[in-house]
């Protein structure tokens, strides 16, 4: 179940203590990285394909300097990402459709774009669709003796995937259409100024569920599990991802781009805006949100799981809520342990449903 | 320019005599336009399905108003819809049953229109025959063409294997060439018994 | 295409919107002070070798080490390696085993035959160093490698000093101990041995530009402790020493050592191996309080060596009766007697109580000042009263160890050196220290220590094989990539990666990165990600 | 070759005869017959190659036409009514990104209440879309008007909507001339996309756009419709020259040239209006018929230059915008501003109300006698709607008006008219 870095990364350290030195251990198994290890974006000990695409000054950069996303933007870093790895996998053969949103906004306003990839943006709530007909194009034009490699992508935020987009978006799984459909979730409408979507976490204030009254925040009971739906699709495959986990997300979009038919991807990427959380935090604070359990990160293929992230250092919740002005209220004068337990116990029961922790 | 109208239910094929009434004048060189009463109704539903012919181009879209032709597919909607509504006073009346106009209770139909120019026939016994099922458009068709003589048998069988496949369409036809042989039947008597 | 107004637009074309004017802080890189490299009293710079180690490199680990210290053999036995103690890893989950590595290579360095290139040009000075103990040799090695012709006198037969004739061969193997000293000889070093220097300033005299005084402190003290003629009372600097001799000495088979420094524990643990039954340490304060290593401790007690704690002796009597007075720790923790008394029988008695330096050949020395009984340096310089005589080791106010002394040997070599050529070294500026916060250790995968291998109880106290083993290379690698590379870039492209503005240009291998401030909005992702803390944000100019 | 086949198979086949490379199909009544003879054509490898995609929705129909067509292929659809609202966003969106789309709109009612009859409130709805609206007289002008809609669109990279009458033509079966693949093939190139999402020149198609050119696009788009008024008729000449059918075009003239009054009708019911016109003229009026097959553009010069004899014009039209009158009535008199002439509104046949030749005779003698109100509802039920409204000044909650409608009326099943 565990997700496998490389082999090369697998090897466990040798053990160093015998009863008579003479017989010391000569470990046969290839070194692990113990430095550089296996989180950091590179690694000069490791052999260049075995680095991350992001660690190599040959990526695409999809989405290019210049944009106009805020300081600490996880979602222009979670695009560039997984784009770029797309790119890697398969040879500068993507083709993008992007869904409203703040992705959109900060990246094409005219008369620039920092896309450098081919891109387009129709509306809100059919990214999906459009990278349907896309991938429908594509057939027909191979079929008439054109280029047979190229693939599709369609991207949106939370808002354009899991409320407005979501229609088109199981329509496109359920015909099994060639396309990778990647959610860029920063769990609320941060473009129009951080209201509450689907995917907004419980007791989060935003805009539209402001912190005031018995139940602060967005309610408890209400939002969408958006990957356990795709998986209900039985589509080939289906990966959540965060910013924070590099090598796990290129390694997702890898497999994606190895598969045909739908594929969804579903990346954390926070937002210092909206989750009211220090620029220079968001990798922090995706890293947080796997470590804590709120937000598993697991592969599924054909509906079944087939790998999670184990969680590495637990923590409590609260390390993960504190930071975040959005989860401010839970922590005011008396503050409110009952919801943050309730927080908590979501935390537990997403550790149990995927098996987060080593039963060692 | 002749307008016939066909009544039925839906799931008796009404449309389709009439699409088959279009395509068999069609065959014949001439210009003609069917079309259903537009709706949504479900099987068993009354439904009217409309046929112009003429020499010409056929420009009227409205539905036929004053027909020169009534056909009803089934007898069971003469009491629930005024079927003979703007029948032209020389127009033709083809009912699906093996029952005559008195029997029917339509004793006063016959005295309003050209009794020669009056029919019935059990076109459903026929299609069970030929079929095994009761859809009577293309035997009543077959009908229609020996009481007008507007259109062919030949014309009425193109029609008939042009809208079915081969196995039903022979049994069509093989219904239609029954039913187009009892309304002739039926017509002569009449005369013979004016001869006497 | 001929692509529509405005709806439609080139790849790429937002490279014209310079981003860089939305930030008020700006990042930029710094090497910060790793805490191992200052803490190594001899200077080591171990975070650089390490780094070599990592990727297998070893004879360029052990060329960047023996730039500060030519006895990593050696030291990877004898060093007591407070560099581990201050090691950022120690609070992550065990410090980095740099001692065993460095041992690893310092035996690498053996096994391969690597050698210490001669000077490429002399300097035409001449350097007297007097004593070939690690002190002495390690101001030979630096003055020589600086090209300075270097003679070094040394009283005894053999060179080593204390590293000899104080540290047990169990600890440290003789012919180890040899073959780096031997080294260094190579290096076109005249060496002197059975060579006393009676008259120092007669000698300096002799043609000499400078002269490096090591001779160390050889003179055990003494306690005095009443005792009847039978009894049998010697001192473990003198055990020690006549351990290198053809006769090993006659100590019996009840052992008593007296004292608690580390010398009073190789007196012990040699005791065990010359046949003791019973070697017992009578130490006048408790464990905590003791002066000697804790490691040695341990391994001493292992061994089966006793200790009777808060103990001293007030006399010797008769076949070797020794009266034990019990005594307590007042409140500022001094032992204080309590009148209560005990006996232990001895065949036995040696005294380990510390060494005193030999001052004779310092008479009369112009400007020489001592100091409660060493000689007086200026700290910075290791230069005497006397110009152009420096000092070092244990005959200069410091701690008392080998790496201590090997580390004066290098700074005085180095102010010698500038000293000679008639100006003053300026010591370098000291970055700021890598502090534990600093770093994003989470970047950094889990690794526990690796324990070196040790000799089984049984042949340890039966023969003096070394005690200590060795990594094999896999362990070695494995332990120096655990080094986190505290305060110093170490090129894991977090930076490259995590820019959500791409500004960060990498320059390649060993060229680090830049930054690319038309774009960097100065969120400052990157310094909360860089795992070695070698990224600070600083306020724009405004 | 002739064929006696039904309206909507007929433009299937005109639509396959164009080889469209996606077809994105949900079913909405009456436009379900077209797509369904796709979707045969497509699955029985009579066409191909071409990817035929069964959506969930009218939006996610044209938002999968928007992807194809951006990325290089042919792309149709056909919807009606309330599907053509719920498709309305991406609509906009395709005009907006000027992608060539051609699609089928079944004209249609629009509820509440919800009605599947005929009229021309669907299309009407989408007037200001930004898309061509071509309208069709007769299942002949349907069939053609698709194979010039591909070569208009394209040509201009503009999307067209090719409208008929919802039933009275997708559901009639009459005489059609099919043309063969070879004609069709000779007279309509393979699509060459005037922007496309190629991996060998990447581009970012739909750019936010602020103030500062936001207009100036829009402009572009209205001057693109007025190269589209020069580019139908010759593309309907370009038709005809190899097809030898005159369909198609600006505007149709019937009896213009002498006629004191012109009635001017969009789709099926200029048939009806033409052999009532003809009836009246062998009674002696000087009548005429005015047929506009392209609504967007609007022709303004060519609708003037017909009417501009006349002394009354009767605009006869199947839409209505509630709290003013008549859609194309507005048009109409754009066209004519300035000239001195009875104008007369008159809606008809909403939610497929039956026009017939008796009710156009009666409301034409009426305005040939300037009696005639300046906005009529042809065959409206007056004793309903005055009951109605009695009802309502009487009772505060007077229930459902089509349910009181209905109940006064005493619906029966299969009506005939």
């Amino acid at each position: 179940m565990n997700h496998q870095p490389p082999s090369s990364l697998r090897s466990q350290p040798p053990e160093g203590v015998t009863d008579d030195f003479g017989a010391a251990r000569q470990s046969s198994e290839p070194i692990k990285f113990y430095q550089t290890g296996t989180f950091t974006v590179g690694n000069r000990l490791l052999a260049p394909e075995q680095r991350s695409v992001q660690a190599s000054t040959e990526r695409s950069n999809s989405l290019t300097s210049g944009h106009r996303a805020c300081q600490g933007c996880g979602e222009a870093l979670g695009a560039r990402y997984a784009i770029d790895a797309a790119m890697r996998a398969t040879n500068n053969q993507i083709i993008a459709a992007n869904a409203t949103g703040c992705l959109e906004v900060f990246s094409t306003p005219y008369p620039e774009t920092s896309w450098q990839l081919p891109w387009i943006h129709s509306l809100f709530g059919n990214a999906a669709a459009v990278g349907t007909g896309i991938a429908a194009a594509l057939k027909v034009k191979a079929a008439k003796g054109g280029r047979k490699d190229v693939r599709v992508i369609a991207q949106g935020g939370d808002g354009g995937t899991t409320d407005i987009g979501f229609g088109c978006l199981s329509g496109m799984f359920e015909r099994n259409d060639d396309v990778l459909y990647i959610c860029y979730d920063n769990e609320a409408y941060m473009n129009t100024g951080v209201q509450r979507s689907s995917a907004t976490p419980h007791a989060a204030r935003t805009a539209t569920t402001q912190a005031v009254g018995p139940n602060p925040g967005a309610e408890f009971g209400k939002g969408k599990n958006l990957p356990r739906i795709a998986m209900a699709h039985e589509i080939p495959y289906v990966a959540t991802a965060t910013v924070a986990d590099l090598h796990g997300l290129e390694a997702k979009v890898e497999r994606a781009m190895g598969l045909h038919g739908a594929r969804y991807l579903h990346i954390l990427v926070p937002c210092p805006l909206g989750w009211g959380a220090a620029s220079h935090d968001t990798i922090r604070l995706a890293r947080l949100a796997r470590e804590t359990g709120l937000f598993p990160e697991f592969e599924a293929e054909a509906g079944e799981i087939t790998a999670v992230t184990k969680i590495r250092r637990r923590v409590p919740v609260e390390d993960y809520l504190r930071p975040q002005k959005r989860f401010a209220h839970l922590f005011a004068d008396a503050g409110r342990p009952d919801l943050i337990a309730q927080i908590q116990a979501e935390a537990d029961r997403n550790i149990r449903r995927f098996g987060l922790l080593d039963e060692s | 320019m002749l307008q016939i109208r066909i009544h039925g239910r839906g799931g008796q094929g009404v449309v389709t005599a009439a699409e088959m009434l279009s395509v068999a004048a069609f065959e014949q060189g001439r210009h003609a336009q069917a079309f259903p009463s537009f709706g949504s109704e479900r099987t068993g539903a009354p439904v009217v399905a409309f046929c112009r012919i003429d020499d010409r181009e056929i420009r009227l879209r409205e539905p036929v108003l004053a027909p020169d032709v009534l056909i009803v597919q089934d007898p069971t909607l003469l009491h629930q819809v005024d079927v003979f509504q703007g029948l032209q006073p020389d127009g033709y009346v083809l009912i699906n049953t093996s029952r005559s106009f008195d029997e029917l209770g339509l004793g006063e139909i016959t005295t309003r229109f050209r009794r020669d120019r009056l029919a019935t026939v059990a076109a459903s016994e026929i299609a069970m025959k030929h079929l095994g099922r009761p859809l009577p458009n293309a035997a009543l068709l077959g009908g229609f063409a020996a009481l007008s003589g507007l259109i062919t048998l030949d014309a009425v069988a193109h029609a008939i294997r042009h809208t079915f496949a081969a196995k039903l369409a022979e049994a069509n036809v093989a219904a239609a060439t029954d039913a187009f042989a009892s309304v002739r039947d039926e017509l002569k008597e009449p005369t013979h018994a004016q001869a006497d | 295409m001929s692509k529509p107004f405005a709806i439609t637009l080139d790849p790429g074309s937002s490279l014209a919107n310079k981003t860089g004017s939305w930030r008020s802080q700006r990042p930029v890189y710094v090497d910060r002070l790793p805490p191992c490299n200052a803490q190594c009293p001899a200077g080591e710079d171990i975070q650089g070798w390490l780094y070599h180690a990592e990727s297998g490199n070893y004879e360029a680990a052990w060329r960047h080490l023996v730039r500060d210290n030519p006895f990593p053999a050696i030291m990877g036995r004898v060093c007591y390696h407070s560099c581990e103690g201050v090691c950022n890893r120690g609070q992550l989950d065990a410090a980095v085993g740099i001692n065993s590595v460095e041992r690893f290579l310092g035996d690498e360095a053996l096994r391969r035959g690597w050698r210490f290139e001669p000077p490429t040009t002399e300097s035409g000075t001449h350097v007297l160093v007097i004593g070939a103990g690690p002190s002495g040799m390690s101001a030979a090695y630096h003055l020589r490698r600086a090209g300075h012709r270097v003679t070094v006198k040394e009283a005894g037969p053999l060179m080593g000093g204390m590293m000899r004739f104080g540290i047990p061969q169990y600890r440290l193997p003789r012919d180890v101990l040899e073959a780096e000293l031997q080294r260094i000889v190579e290096m076109g070093v005249q060496l002197q041995l059975n060579c006393k220097v009676a008259d120092l300033t007669a000698e300096m005299l002799q043609g000499y530009d400078a002269t490096f005084l090591a001779v160390g402190a050889h003179i055990a003290k003494r306690a005095f402790i009443p005792a009847k003629d039978s009894s049998r009372i010697l001192d473990a600097v003198s055990v020690l020493r006549s351990m290198e001799g053809e006769d090993k000495p006659m100590l019996g088979r009840r052992v008593v050592v007296y004292g608690g420094g580390n010398t009073a524990i190789d007196m012990a643990r040699t005791a065990k191996r010359l046949g003791a039954t019973e070697a017992v340490i009578v130490y006048r304060r408790t464990r905590e309080k003791m002066p000697a290593h804790d490691f040695e401790v341990e391994e001493a007690l292992q061994e089966g060596v006793m200790v009777k704690w808060l103990s001293t002796i007030r006399q010797a009597g008769e076949d070797g009766e020794l009266t034990i007075e019990k005594m307590t720790l007042d409140a500022d923790g001094k032992p204080q007697p309590t009148g209560e008394f005990e006996t232990l029988q001895s065949d036995s008695l040696v005294l380990a109580l510390g060494q005193d330096v030999d001052l004779s050949l310092l008479h009369g020395v112009p400007g020489l000042v001592l100091d409660d009984g060493v000689v007086k340096v200026d700290p910075a310089t290791l230069m005497t009263g006397c110009p152009g005589l420096f000092a070092g080791g244990d005959m200069v106010p410091a701690e008392r160890n080998v790496t201590v002394a090997v580390g004066h040997g290098k700074k005085a070599a180095r102010h010698i050196d500038a000293w000679l050529r008639g100006d003053v070294r300026a010591p370098a500026p000291k970055h700021a220290m890598a502090r534990f916060e600093q770093l994003n250790t989470w970047y950094y995968s889990d690794a526990p220590k690796t324990m070196r291998p040790q000799l089984d109880l049984a042949r340890r106290t039966s023969s003096f094989d070394e005690v200590q083993g060795g990594l094999t290379e896999d362990n070695a690698l494995f332990e120096a990539r655990r080094c986190l590379s505290c305060g110093n870039c170490f090129e894991c492209d977090n930076c490259y990666g995590v820019c959500p503005d791409n500004a960060v240009i990498k320059l390649g291998p060993g060229k680090r990165f830049e930054f690319n401030y038309d774009y960097c909005k100065g969120c400052g992702i990157c310094v909360a990600e860089c795992p070695c803390g070698a990224i600070e944000m600083v306020a724009e100019q405004v | 070759m002739l064929r006696q086949i039904e309206g909507s198979v007929a433009v299937a086949e005109a639509v396959a005869l164009a080889r469209p490379e996606v077809i994105c199909a949900y079913p909405i009544s009456p436009q379900t017959h077209i797509v369904e003879g796709l979707g045969r054509l497509v699955k029985s490898g009579a066409l191909q190659p071409c990817e035929f995609i069964n959506v969930e929705s009218e939006f996610a129909a044209m938002s999968v036409a928007i992807g194809a067509s951006a990325a290089g292929a042919r792309a149709y659809t056909a919807t009606a009514s309330q599907g053509l609202l719920f498709m309305a966003e991406a609509i906009y969106n395709a005009s907006g990104l000027g992608l060539p789309i051609v699609m089928t709109v079944a004209n249609r009612a629009i509820g509440a209440p919800i009605n599947i009859w005929n009229d021309h409130s669907d299309s009407m709805s989408q007037r200001d879309c930004g898309w061509i609206q071509l309208f069709a007289a007769h299942n002949q002008e349907a069939l053609d008007l698709h194979i010039q809609a591909f070569k208009l669109a394209e040509e201009l990279s503009m999307p067209v909507m090719v409208c008929m009458d919802g039933f009275i033509l997708t559901h009639a079966v009459e005489r059609v001339d099919m043309p063969t693949q070879q004609q069709v093939d000779a007279f309509l190139p393979p699509y060459e996309p005037r922007q496309v999402l190629d991996t060998a020149d990447p581009v970012s198609i739909g750019a936010m756009v602020g103030p500062e050119a936001f207009m100036e696009v829009r402009y572009l788009a209205h001057a693109k419709q007025q190269m589209a008024l020069e580019r139908i008729p010759q593309i309907a000449d370009e038709f005809e020259a190899r097809f030898g059918r005159n369909t198609g075009g600006l505007v149709r003239a019937y009896h213009c040239e002498d006629a004191e009054t012109i009635v001017v009708a969009l789709g099926s019911v200029i048939g009806t209006l033409r052999d009532t016109v003809e009836d009246l003229r062998a009674g002696g009026m000087k009548i005429g018929v005015l047929g506009i097959q392209s609504f967007r553009p609007f022709p303004l010069a060519a609708v003037r230059a017909a009417l501009q004899g006349a002394r009354r014009v009767v605009v006869l039209e199947k839409s209505f915008s509630v709290g003013l009158g008549g859609v194309v009535s507005t048009d109409v008199r754009l066209a004519l501003s300035g000239l001195q002439l009875h104008g007369y509104t008159v809606v008809a046949g909403l939610g497929g109300r039956a026009i017939t030749k008796a009710s156009l005779a009666r409301m034409l003698h009426e305005a040939v006698a300037d009696k005639l109100e300046p906005l009529t509802f042809l065959d409206l039920d007056w004793g309903i709607v005055n009951r109605q409204l009695a009802r309502e000044a009487s009772v505060r909650r007077s229930g459902p008006i089509a349910e009181n409608l209905l109940r006064d009326v005493g619906t029966v099943a299969s009506k005939v008219n």
